[in-house]
């Protein structure tokens, strides 16, 4: 187990640092530099050698790496181009958007498709199944975004129950900031839904193939009893992975969900960022957006050291 | 096919260990002795078998001879010549001299190649320049020869029981015309019925073409069937080792006796006492000084905890590894 | 009274080759304190008899014909009623140890379960039952057994948990389905030493189903020999070992490899074990039989008696029993 | 066995009903971008503002966009947008993915670690932030969203191959194989290779689907397909502009979105089925009596 956990834990340290390497990479070295994207091509020579140095691009690559990554580590994110203002503070402005409609999304997520999932696996092979697979199939295929948009006809341009777009802030009352991040969430959770739904399914039906279940029903255990108590946890093995996958795709969808709905979170602040070429900006939002979903997975990691007690024996 | 009486297989000292990962980031990391000090020697057109129970590094023993698997220490020499000292083109030559029959004959063989093409894979190595006619040739003989028929070449194996895969796979073990088969539990996954079709086929093979075993097996009735010489395994070690009349006749070590002791016998006799071993084979990961078997032997003595009894002679070509013998 | 009746007991399975007649028309009375062995190869239904018995076919099966524990008919029950049943008076340990077992509960938990399910003991009662359980059935020093994971023991003592698992509420009938063919030859006499022992401890009755004639001859008083979903051959063990009577037993009997004997060619039986779902009309084994006349390919043969309680299916058992060269080889 | 008389694939193919239906959808979704290759309605490119935000009739099937184009047109040649990205994307992702994971199988210890990291890594990148980063450097546009969903595919693949490769390599065929003389390369073309396959096809097909869902939301970002390319993702993002005014520009569009990533899952689907080697087991699964 501590070995299976360390090494976890060091694949985690890893994958952020080569994750920041790559960034840094990209968006410092291969454009030419910063300053040149921002300026563009026919800038004044002097006015580029006054941003260079406004923005530090004279110092060698490797310490412009290092004040980033330590910066990014002590809450110092640098400031912004066009905002001028530094960008811990946009980044922390938006976070409590985002981050509550990941959440939010994902929670619907679990609840709908481990529900769903559960519900069509225990009653495999009737109408009820069917329609789970009915619905799963069409909710893999449904673009999130336009799901978005309909959602906005359907319950703010046609109902008018919920606002079609904006964010009203967290002051404003929690209500209303929470209803304006339902549509959206529901948006995200819809299509991760659909495909958790499938997998929970078909982890189900897969496990009460497995010997230890016919044991189960030999005791005397009913039908549910056995699922609840040796199926369930058997079959979340496979659906916790998935999952921790899907987390990575709900952040990238709030960035185009957020686009639809016109909610101020991370990803329109990268969006305004990328237009403006205001590439400080990117590169953070950028990196500490990979960041969330490589903490994400270190937490499944650990959450499978939580289900399966095998962990240990079968790393070994 | 080779002059009578050189050994086929030659081995000496053969020492296999693996290291486990570790299991603690504070603990050394163990190591199993799946073969330790493994000595044997098979005469052509003889058979030799090895059995034993779950984990006694049997199967390490035929993959090690097969130079499937690399040796931590020791020699082996197949008709003379050391295969882990080969480089690897000459290494896949000298295979067409010893082939491999597997257990289980619904893995052994890619269910996505006809039978012709699962037989004839050794030649594609060991006789790539064969012409596509003399090959056929070769695979419909080779066929014939284990009781299938050359229609049976265009088939997949899911298409045949059984006890016809396990034919296909001797067949592809004869294709190369080989000194020397390693069978490795090749009736254990069959039903009882076809299992004596397989053991009488491989005999009758013997007889024809004097191929020589080395048999691998976890069950005493089938190596003794088949084979002229028998080694029994515990814990990577041979503890005993002789003609197969000797060891089922006047069986020397107390794990030889208690494995013959331990097969039911086809009598009903309710409540026989049996000598029965008590405990369970343990993890070949201790090294203690003493006899491997000491934990479970019903005569164990002090001295068997603190010394590791030598193979000894106890009757012609007839030795074992008890201090008691 | 019988404590189990089976009576013309028939299943069939649906599969992708057709319907599989897994077991036909097999009829039985088991006593208090009896044991009866099931033989025979892969395929020949005597897993579904269990399985049957125990009410857990697969979905889709069709089972038909009796079978009545203790004078309650079990088929009338419900799925609630059977559930009160399985694991209390009628109890199976399966035969792969390893999978048979759930990966991520404690023994201790697994052992408790039908304890708390049906005896009505409560928690801490059931604590030390479990832990005695443990004891009976070998595993010393049960409070190291109670909290470890199954991936921690070894196969024997697995196995072992299995039997404790299926004691713990005194079933009056225990299945053991292959108990010991996953198991190594030393550690399989433990096992059924202590089946053996248990069941007669507790007067229990017992179903021993093998493909191993030696552990069937050496653990149980009545055997069936069973081929192609039918039992051919039926009868008190000794009688039925010293009296060969149908082709097939007495083919099997030939074919099983014996450690006391030299190197010789072993007596085969032709051909391979037929599909249930594509069973030959007549007897089933006519195709595979020396013996076989016209009238076996198409003539159904019934249970003849060939001497007290011991009878076989067999329309040619005079020939079968005049050809037998076997029964009295020791 | 010899009895398993396991009707022939196409037979089988024709009564599953996934498989029949989801070839129907992505057959038709093929059909539109061939057909608009040679003949639209109207043309897809030309302005009409006179026309403009009409609603659908006997002129305009569909209706027309704010610069009065035919939404007709302009879903058919999008369609070629979309299945030529994914072809490529695809391709990109499969080609290195494939090799990747193949050798990593065949050559374990440091090999197949490297290959994995790299895909833990990758994998840190959803294709939405490998595109966002690809376009601030540069620049959007259906090159660069192609590069983006095709880099983020090659991870995918590699593990998928990976995983299944493993499972072959430790089938005891491929012991025989290695018994008999065969080098690591062989037995990963002969044998490893052509047992995985369907399952790479399969996977395949269901990427496919994934990869127009991408493009279009990269399009619909902006960062994808640009004006006056035609592409369903943009199509969506102009029509919200509108969407109080002629909602049914938002419609169709997505539908077409739906119906096609429908028809290559359900293909993906059928696939897996047909070529599961399990179909053509006798027994029943998980009961067998020895």
């Amino acid at each position: 187990m501590s070995v299976f956990l360390a090494k976890r834990f060091a694949i985690f340290v890893a994958t952020l640092f080569g994750a920041s390497v790559v960034i840094f990479l990209a968006l410092e070295i291969l454009p030419g530099d910063p300053a040149y994207a921002i300026l563009g091509a026919d800038a004044e020579p002097s006015a580029y050698e006054a941003l260079r140095r406004e923005l530090g691009l004279d110092r060698p690559a490797v310490d412009r790496y290092f004040s980033w990554v330590g910066g990014m580590l002590t809450g110092d994110f640098g400031v912004s181009y066009t905002y001028s203002v530094p960008v811990s503070e946009l980044v922390v402005e938006r976070l409590a958007l985002t981050v509550p409609l990941a959440v939010i999304a994902m929670a619907l997520t679990v609840v709908a498709a481990v529900g769903l999932g559960l519900y069509a696996a225990a009653h495999h092979n009737t109408i009820g199944d069917w329609g789970v697979m009915v619905f799963s199939q069409f909710g893999i295929a449904l673009p999130n975004f336009w799901f978005g948009i309909l959602l906005i006809l359907f319950f703010s341009v046609y109902l008018g129950w919920f606002p079609s777009g904006g964010f009203p802030g967290w002051s404003a009352g929690t209500w209303p900031a929470l209803k304006s991040l339902l549509l959206p969430a529901v948006a995200l959770a819809t299509v991760q839904a659909a495909i958790l739904a499938r997998v929970t399914r078909s982890s189900v039906l897969e496990t009460i193939r497995e010997d230890y279940v016919r044991t189960a029903r030999a005791k005397g255990l009913t039908r549910t009893a056995t699922l609840w108590r040796h199926v369930l946890r058997n079959a979340l093995i496979p659906v916790v992975t998935i999952m921790g996958l899907q987390f990575a795709n709900l952040l990238a969808g709030t960035i185009v969900i957020e686009n639809v709905f016109f909610l101020p979170g991370l990803g329109r602040l990268v969006f305004q960022a990328i237009a403006n070429r205001d590439l400080v900006v990117v590169k953070d939002v950028v990196l500490l957006l990979a960041a969330m979903v490589v903490i994400v997975n270190f937490v499944v990691d650990l959450a499978y050291a939580v289900i399966d007690p095998r962990l240990g024996a079968r790393d070994a | 096919m080779t002059f009578a009486d050189a050994p086929v297989v030659e081995a000496e000292g053969l020492t296999r260990h693996y290291t486990l990962p570790r299991e603690r980031l504070t603990a050394a990391p163990q190591r199993v002795f799946a073969l330790n000090q493994v000595s044997l020697t098979v005469r052509a057109g003889r058979s030799l078998g090895v059995v034993g129970e779950s984990g006694c590094g049997k199967s390490t023993l035929a993959r090690c001879v097969m130079a499937l698997e690399p040796l931590t220490a020791g020699t082996l020499h197949i008709l003379g010549k050391d295969p882990h000292v080969m480089r690897a083109w000459t290494l896949r030559r000298h295979r067409r001299n010893f082939q491999m029959v597997f257990q289980d004959p619904f893995g052994s063989l890619d269910p996505r190649h006809t039978v012709g093409r699962i037989v004839a894979e050794p030649l594609d190595v060991a006789e790539k320049w064969l012409k596509p006619d003399d090959r056929r040739g070769r695979v419909r003989e080779v066929l014939e020869s284990v009781g299938l028929k050359e229609a049976d070449m265009s088939k997949y194996p899911h298409e045949f029981s059984g006890g016809q895969r396990q034919r296909v796979a001797i067949a592809r073990a004869l294709v190369t015309r080989p000194a020397l088969i390693v069978a490795d539990e090749p009736v254990s996954a069959l039903d009882v019925s076809v299992q004596a079709q397989v053991l009488n086929l491989l005999q009758d093979l013997q007889d024809l073409y004097g191929v020589t075993y080395l048999l691998i097996s976890h069950d005493l009735a089938v190596v003794k069937y088949v084979c002229h010489e028998v080694a029994v395994m515990y814990l990577g070690r041979i503890v005993e080792y002789g003609p197969t009349e000797g060891i089922f006749t006047n069986a020397t070590h107390p794990y030889t006796r208690a494995l013959l002791d331990a097969v039911p016998k086809l009598s009903p006799s309710r409540r026989r006492a049996r000598s029965a071993l008590k405990g369970m084979v343990p993890d070949p990961t201790e090294t203690n000084p003493g006899c491997p078997f000491a934990d479970r032997c019903p005569l164990v003595e002090s001295q068997c905890r603190s010394q590791a009894p030598e193979l000894r002679e106890v009757a012609p070509g007839h030795v074992a590894a008890c201090h008691l013998v | 009274m019988s404590v189990l009746e089976v009576d013309r007991l028939t299943v069939a399975l649906p599969m992708v080759a057709g319907l599989a007649r897994a077991v036909r028309d097999v009829s039985f009375r088991l006593e208090r304190g009896e044991t009866l062995g099931i033989v025979g190869e892969s395929g020949c239904g005597k897993s579904m008899m269990a399985l049957a018995l125990m009410g857990l076919l697969p979905e889709g099966a069709d089972l038909r014909g009796g079978i009545t524990l203790n004078g309650c008919d079990l088929r009338a029950l419900d799925e609630k009623a059977m559930c009160r049943v399985r694991g209390n008076a009628i109890a199976m340990v399966f035969q792969e140890p390893m999978t048979s077992l759930n990966p991520v509960h404690t023994i201790g938990k697994q052992v408790i379960e039908p304890l708390m399910l049906h005896s009505g003991l409560g928690r801490d009662e059931a604590n030390a039952e479990t832990l005695s359980l443990l004891e009976r059935v070998g595993l010393v020093d049960p409070r190291r057994f109670y909290g470890a994971y199954p991936h921690q023991l070894s196969g024997g003592q697995r196995q072992r948990a299995m039997i404790a698992m299926a004691l713990s509420c005194h079933p009056e009938v225990l299945i053991a389905d292959e108990p010991t063919t996953a198991l190594d030859v030393t550690i399989q006499g433990q096992i059924l030493d202590l089946i053996r022992d248990v069941v007669s401890e507790r007067q229990m009755s017992l179903i021993l189903i093998s493909h191993d004639l030696g552990v069937i001859a050496e653990t149980v008083d009545r055997v069936f020999v069973m081929y192609g979903g039918a039992v051919v051959e039926q009868g008190p063990t000794p009688d039925v070992f010293a009296r060969l009577a149908h082709p097939y037993t007495q083919g099997l009997f030939a074919a099983v490899p014996q450690v006391g004997e030299g190197r010789r060619r072993l007596r085969t039986i032709p051909g391979t074990v037929p599909e249930l779902a594509d069973l030959p009309g007549g007897c089933t084994f006519a195709d595979r039989c020396s013996l076989a006349h016209e009238t076996c390919r198409s003539q159904v043969p019934d249970m003849r008696s060939v001497g007290e309680n011991h009878s076989a299916a067999c329309l040619r058992l005079d020939a079968a029993m005049a050809s037998s060269s076997f029964g009295s080889r020791r | 066995m010899n009895v398993s008389r396991r009707p022939g694939l196409h037979t089988l193919a024709l009564r599953h009903r996934s498989f029949l239906l989801g070839s129907v959808l992505s057959g038709l979704v093929v059909l539109l971008a061939l057909i608009s290759l040679v003949w639209t309605p109207h043309s897809a490119y030309e302005l009409d503002i006179a026309n403009k935000l009409k609603p659908p009739s006997p002129a305009h099937w569909l209706g027309t966009d704010h610069f009065g184009r035919d939404v007709t047109s302009m879903i058919m040649v999008g369609a070629q947008n979309s299945l030529v990205v994914g072809v490529v994307a695809v391709s990109i992702g499969m080609a290195v993915g494939v090799l990747l994971g193949l050798w990593a199988s065949a050559q374990r210890g440091w090999a197949e670690e490297l290959v994995m990291r790299f895909s833990d890594f990758t994998f840190a990148f959803p294709a939405i932030l490998s595109a966002i980063m690809i376009t601030a450097i540069l620049g959007p546009g259906a090159v660069n969203s192609i590069l983006a969903i095709g880099i983020f595919n090659i991870p995918v693949f590699a593990r998928i191959t990976r995983g299944s490769a493993n499972a072959i390599w430790a089938r005891e065929f491929v012991l025989a194989a290695r018994a008999a003389g065969k080098g690591r390369a062989q037995i990963t073309l002969g044998h490893v290779l052509p047992n995985i396959l369907s399952a790479i096809i399969v996977q395949a097909t269901i990427f496919f689907a994934i990869a127009i869902l991408a493009e279009a939301a990269l399009s619909y970002l902006g960062l994808g397909t640009q004006p006056p390319q035609p592409s369903w993702g943009r199509m969506l993002n102009e029509a919200q502009t509108f969407l109080y005014l002629s909602p049914h520009l938002a419609l169709f569009p997505g539908l077409v979105i739906v119906i096609s990533v429908l028809g290559f899952n359900m293909l993906g689907d059928g696939l897996r089925d047909l070529l599961d080697p399990r179909l053509s087991r006798t027994r029943l699964a998980g009961y067998s009596s020895r």
